[in-house]
């Protein structure tokens, strides 16, 4: 269920290359599951800017955000105190039942953020986690220590430019897709176009679309499914492999 | 206690927000969030004879003071409105609403009308002659006073209900079609569906949205509505709908003073759920501020006569 | 280095940016500021045939993210332009000046621009058939394809000089006229004029400006000028000059995607008397960002032709 | 000379009913006479808002503000240590020159504002200036004591509702306008207006108007005079009795 509250801001600092890493602190209840978002206002935008829930612990949530234009970059100007209009509970989250014992966490770029909190609700049922991230460069690496931290069975790094673990793509970090029980990804299309193509295993993805609202009301986001029109921001953003069309 | 209540085509509504059609649903979603039977009424989303996905993403583009969307009409179509979305509506909103009607021909509109003429908690229709995301769809109706008139006479045919004509801005001279509208026999007319515009992307120097142009609305178009409003409340005798861009209680009141009997509110509902809401709760004390004691009484009143 | 040169009209622009009428006066009160040499050329006031005073106050109102202007051509006629305007125009700019020209009858407006073809510093003449601030004026030229075509057969028949048709927003189809002025013999338009909007005073219950409405202009308008300028460039041949709430070198960037081949600058220059000085000096770094090497290869790129 | 710098507000707190006194510290040497204006960029609002030079002395100005809409509202929010975008020298400012030795200062409202720099170089220049104040009530009263201590001769309040001073208008507070050798007003157009026709002695006025740039580029707030058009951000602020239309 959606809430609309002020936040105060008790960290934003950055932890890679363009990336920060912002803490929240406020009613938080309404983030109900990982693959949730949160809809951030800022004074001198219209729209609110989608964020991926990268973890939540009681009253606080962490959001990693990339600056790619000026909304990211004045939420990067943000002092440690400012407070923040968000709405919060939006989108449906990641399906933790259908995990089996060994899922397979893909994450490219900013897409890995969303899955830490994943991660560590999946150790928390006691399963074993892979989780494989993929970025451009080392300097974009960010929180590979703290999956590790989280009790993922392994991390998997993958750089484009090979400054930092495997060179490739996140794919290519990944040994034997299929060995693991189930994947969750969030990423770049075109990754997440590949993974879809290459897994013989069910999975899901995390879908990014521009979006008017971020709770259901303007259509802005809607995609075509297998089983009819789906909006990311309401029925998604976490859709079943078999339900989507590449 | 001040007044807020206004009458709509004949229909009273207890204050004059009204959620605009395409950023409200069908309303049941937002009464998740707050009990909207505190609203006027609100108008659904545009709905045709036949289901619609309509346009491809991006359909979102971000403007200073507002935003472009290029939705494109998509609905379930009328006859799954009134089996699955009326039904849930009406268990959470318990006054006439506006439907919001898009045809893509003269026969179309009408067939489309006469299915929701039947719908008891129907209060008017809103004839949406004006989207400018559907190539060759209501738009072209919107453009000249014949077309214009043809589809009011067309619904006016079919349905008992006061019809409310939905007009574009993108016109050279607005007051002309609200005329020929009356002259067909409208009950109203509603004012501004949004302005086509565009955004670029600088990085792939394409345009944004994936349908190239869209409709702009929101804050920045308010200046340009509100003349609109003025100018048809001088141009007609039938009540205004006054919108485009209001976001405050003072741009309500602006909008009443330039002629509108009732003021739709678009674009705030995306950027805060609980908008409406809270337009209709600082209503009273921005009224006293301006010493209103009703609102229905200062309607055109910036006309000075 | 990138280049930021660009042609208008046969003429070398040193960048895009250019003060747009009615913003900059003669120039020469902005050059006490800074060294106005650094701009692409800049559009003086716009100048009729006989001295006007134009509306009476107010004549301005704020607005989101704009502001109506009611000036009404202010501005001591051609004769008194071309004795004591332009002297003192040439004291401080060297370059090719963009006259910009009203007028209320095809022959005034020929009679004018006649006059200014006779000044040498004047690189090209802006015709405003736009204005809509003027009563019977300017503006009802604008609003038909063929009276916009016959005031630029009388204007190009006397002069010899690039003539630029500026074009009025208010319109259904801006693109027909367009082709209306380029068929008759225009070297290039320009666009937008501004839109006409209003705003009423909460207090006193009366529109804000003493005209009433008057011309909307600033951020706010950019999508809807930037889809008009994308509009246009598709319908003619002969270069396009953008404008309509530019005030970012991002914002240039965004309208010669669309098409234009040099960028007009209205409202900012009010609300920052550097507004233009600042552009032509961020505009390398942001185009160094998007990897633009030369300005005018990206005109109309966003079209993908 | 048009200047346009970064202030820092050193000081903002209300003095009156609605009224706040705001201190600017910052390169303040195109303030150049009293009766000159300076045009404030708030962060939300599209148009500069033009506010009368109250006082200057060094890197400080000074001004007096009401609080009467949305821009207002704002600069009233700001705390001490904000920093504005302000246009500094604007105007003609009053010609002093023409003072003779008795100069009568009629404010009304937040008129009296510019007048308190003016009585202070009139002072300093030997001359005997008495002030003359208007306003609604008691309550919005300001700077009645400052005149005193900066010198003026005599400093007469009237207020509508009788409440301090003299009941009435500022003309019902001053016993005979026309032995005085000069007078300086600014205030509300209909007690203008009266000045106009009650003094038979010569003077300046301070006119409003709503401007779009406030510095001659627009023609936004010309006014016609017995000499032709003026702009009032320009020729004006200040004009001369003879040339005034009323
Ligand atoms: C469900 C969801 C979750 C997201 N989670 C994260 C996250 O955890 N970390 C992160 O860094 N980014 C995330 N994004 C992307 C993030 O929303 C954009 O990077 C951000 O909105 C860009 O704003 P801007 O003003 O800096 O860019 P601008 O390009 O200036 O923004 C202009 C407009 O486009 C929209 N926009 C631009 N890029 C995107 C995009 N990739 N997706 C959707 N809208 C976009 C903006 O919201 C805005 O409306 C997420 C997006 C969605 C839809
Ligand atoms: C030369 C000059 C000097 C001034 N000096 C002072 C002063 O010393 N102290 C003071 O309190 N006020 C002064 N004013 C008036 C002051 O500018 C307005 O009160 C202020 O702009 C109101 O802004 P707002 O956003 O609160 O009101 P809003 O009504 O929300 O403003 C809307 C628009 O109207 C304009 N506006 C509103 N009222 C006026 C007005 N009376 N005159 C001009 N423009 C107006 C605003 O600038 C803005 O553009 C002066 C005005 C001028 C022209
Ligand atoms: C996302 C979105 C969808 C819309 N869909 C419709 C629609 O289906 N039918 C219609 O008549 N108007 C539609 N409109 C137009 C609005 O009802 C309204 O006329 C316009 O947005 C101007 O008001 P605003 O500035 O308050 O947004 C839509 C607007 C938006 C932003
Ligand atoms: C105060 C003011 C005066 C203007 N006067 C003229 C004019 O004399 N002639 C003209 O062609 N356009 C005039 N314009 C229109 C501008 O040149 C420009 O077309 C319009 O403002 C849109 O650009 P902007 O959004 O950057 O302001 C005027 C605009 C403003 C704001
Ligand atoms: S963004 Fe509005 S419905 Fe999804
Ligand atoms: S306000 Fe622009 S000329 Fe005076």
């Amino acid at each position: 269920m959606l809430s609309k509250d002020v936040f105060t801001i008790t960290k934003n600092t950055p932890i890679a290359r363009d990336v920060l890493e912002m803490v929240l602190q406020g009613p938080a209840d309404a983030v109900a599951a990982p693959g949730q978002f949160v809809e951030i206002r800022l004074e001198s935008r219209f729209l609110r800017r989608p964020i991926s829930v990268c973890d939540r612990s009681g009253d606080s949530v962490t959001l990693i955000y990339k600056v790619v234009g000026g909304g990211t970059a004045d939420m990067a100007a943000l002092p440690a105190g400012a407070r923040l209009d968000v709405l919060t509970g939006l989108g449906n989250g990641f399906d933790l039942s259908k995990s089996g014992d060994r899922p397979l966490l893909l994450g490219g770029g900013l897409g890995a953020a969303p899955l830490y909190w994943l991660c560590r609700e999946l150790v928390s049922r006691g399963k074993r986690p892979t989780v494989a991230m993929g970025f451009d460069t080392a300097e974009s690496v960010y929180y590979a220590d703290k999956f590790r931290e989280a009790g993922a069975e392994a991390v998997l790094v993958a750089t484009m430019d090979g400054t930092l673990g495997v060179k490739g793509t996140v794919l290519d970090a990944v040994e034997d897709l299929n060995a693991y029980s189930y994947f969750y990804t969030c990423g770049p299309k075109p990754m997440m176009a590949a993974i879809a193509r290459s897994a013989a295993i069910d999975g899901q993805f995390s879908l990014e679309e521009r979006m008017g609202c971020g709770f259901g009301a303007c259509m802005g986001c809607s995609i075509q499914t297998r089983s009819g029109s789906r909006r990311v921001c309401k029925e998604g953003p976490v859709f079943e492999k078999e339900e989507l069309i590449w | 206690m001040v007044k807020t209540n206004v009458t709509l085509c004949g229909v009273e509504l207890d204050n004059p927000i009204i959620p605009a059609s395409g950023t409200f649903g069908y309303g049941y979603e937002f009464a998740e969030l707050y009990d909207i039977n505190c609203l006027g009424t609100f108008s659904f989303k545009g709905t045709t004879r036949q289901a619609r996905f309509g346009n491809p993403t991006p359909r979102i583009a971000e403007c200073t003071a507002g935003m472009i969307n290029s939705v494109g009409l998509q609905n379930p179509g009328v006859e799954a409105v009134i089996a699955q979305e009326l039904p849930r509506l009406k268990a959470c909103f318990h006054k006439p609403v506006m439907a919001n009607v898009s045809g893509f021909s003269i026969d179309e509109y009408a067939e489309t009308c006469a299915m929701l003429d039947r719908e008891e908690q129907v209060g008017w229709l809103e004839v949406n002659i004006s989207c400018p995301n559907v190539h060759s769809g209501g738009m072209s109706f919107g453009k000249s006073p014949a077309s214009a008139g043809e589809v009011t006479r067309a619904v006016k045919a079919v349905t008992k209900k006061p019809v409310i004509m939905k007009l574009s801005p993108n016109v050279d001279d607005i007051a002309a079609i609200a005329r020929a509208c009356e002259d067909a026999g409208a009950d109203g007319v509603s004012l501004v569906n949004t302005f086509l515009g565009m955004r670029i992307d600088l990085k792939t120097r394409r345009p944004v949205v994936a349908n190239r142009s869209g409709g702009f609305s929101g804050r920045a178009i308010f200046p340009i509505a509100l003349r609109m409003v003025y100018e048809v409340y001088e141009a007609v005798g039938i009540p205004v709908v006054g919108m485009g861009g209001v976001s405050t209680a003072e741009d309500v009141i602006e909008m009443m003073l330039a002629g509108a009997s009732a003021v739709e509110v678009g674009a705030a509902n995306l950027v805060d759920p609980f908008a409406c809401r809270d337009l209709v709760a600082t209503l009273p004390a921005v009224m006293e501020r301006y010493r209103i004691e009703s609102l229905s009484d200062i309607v055109g009143q910036a006309h000075g006569k």
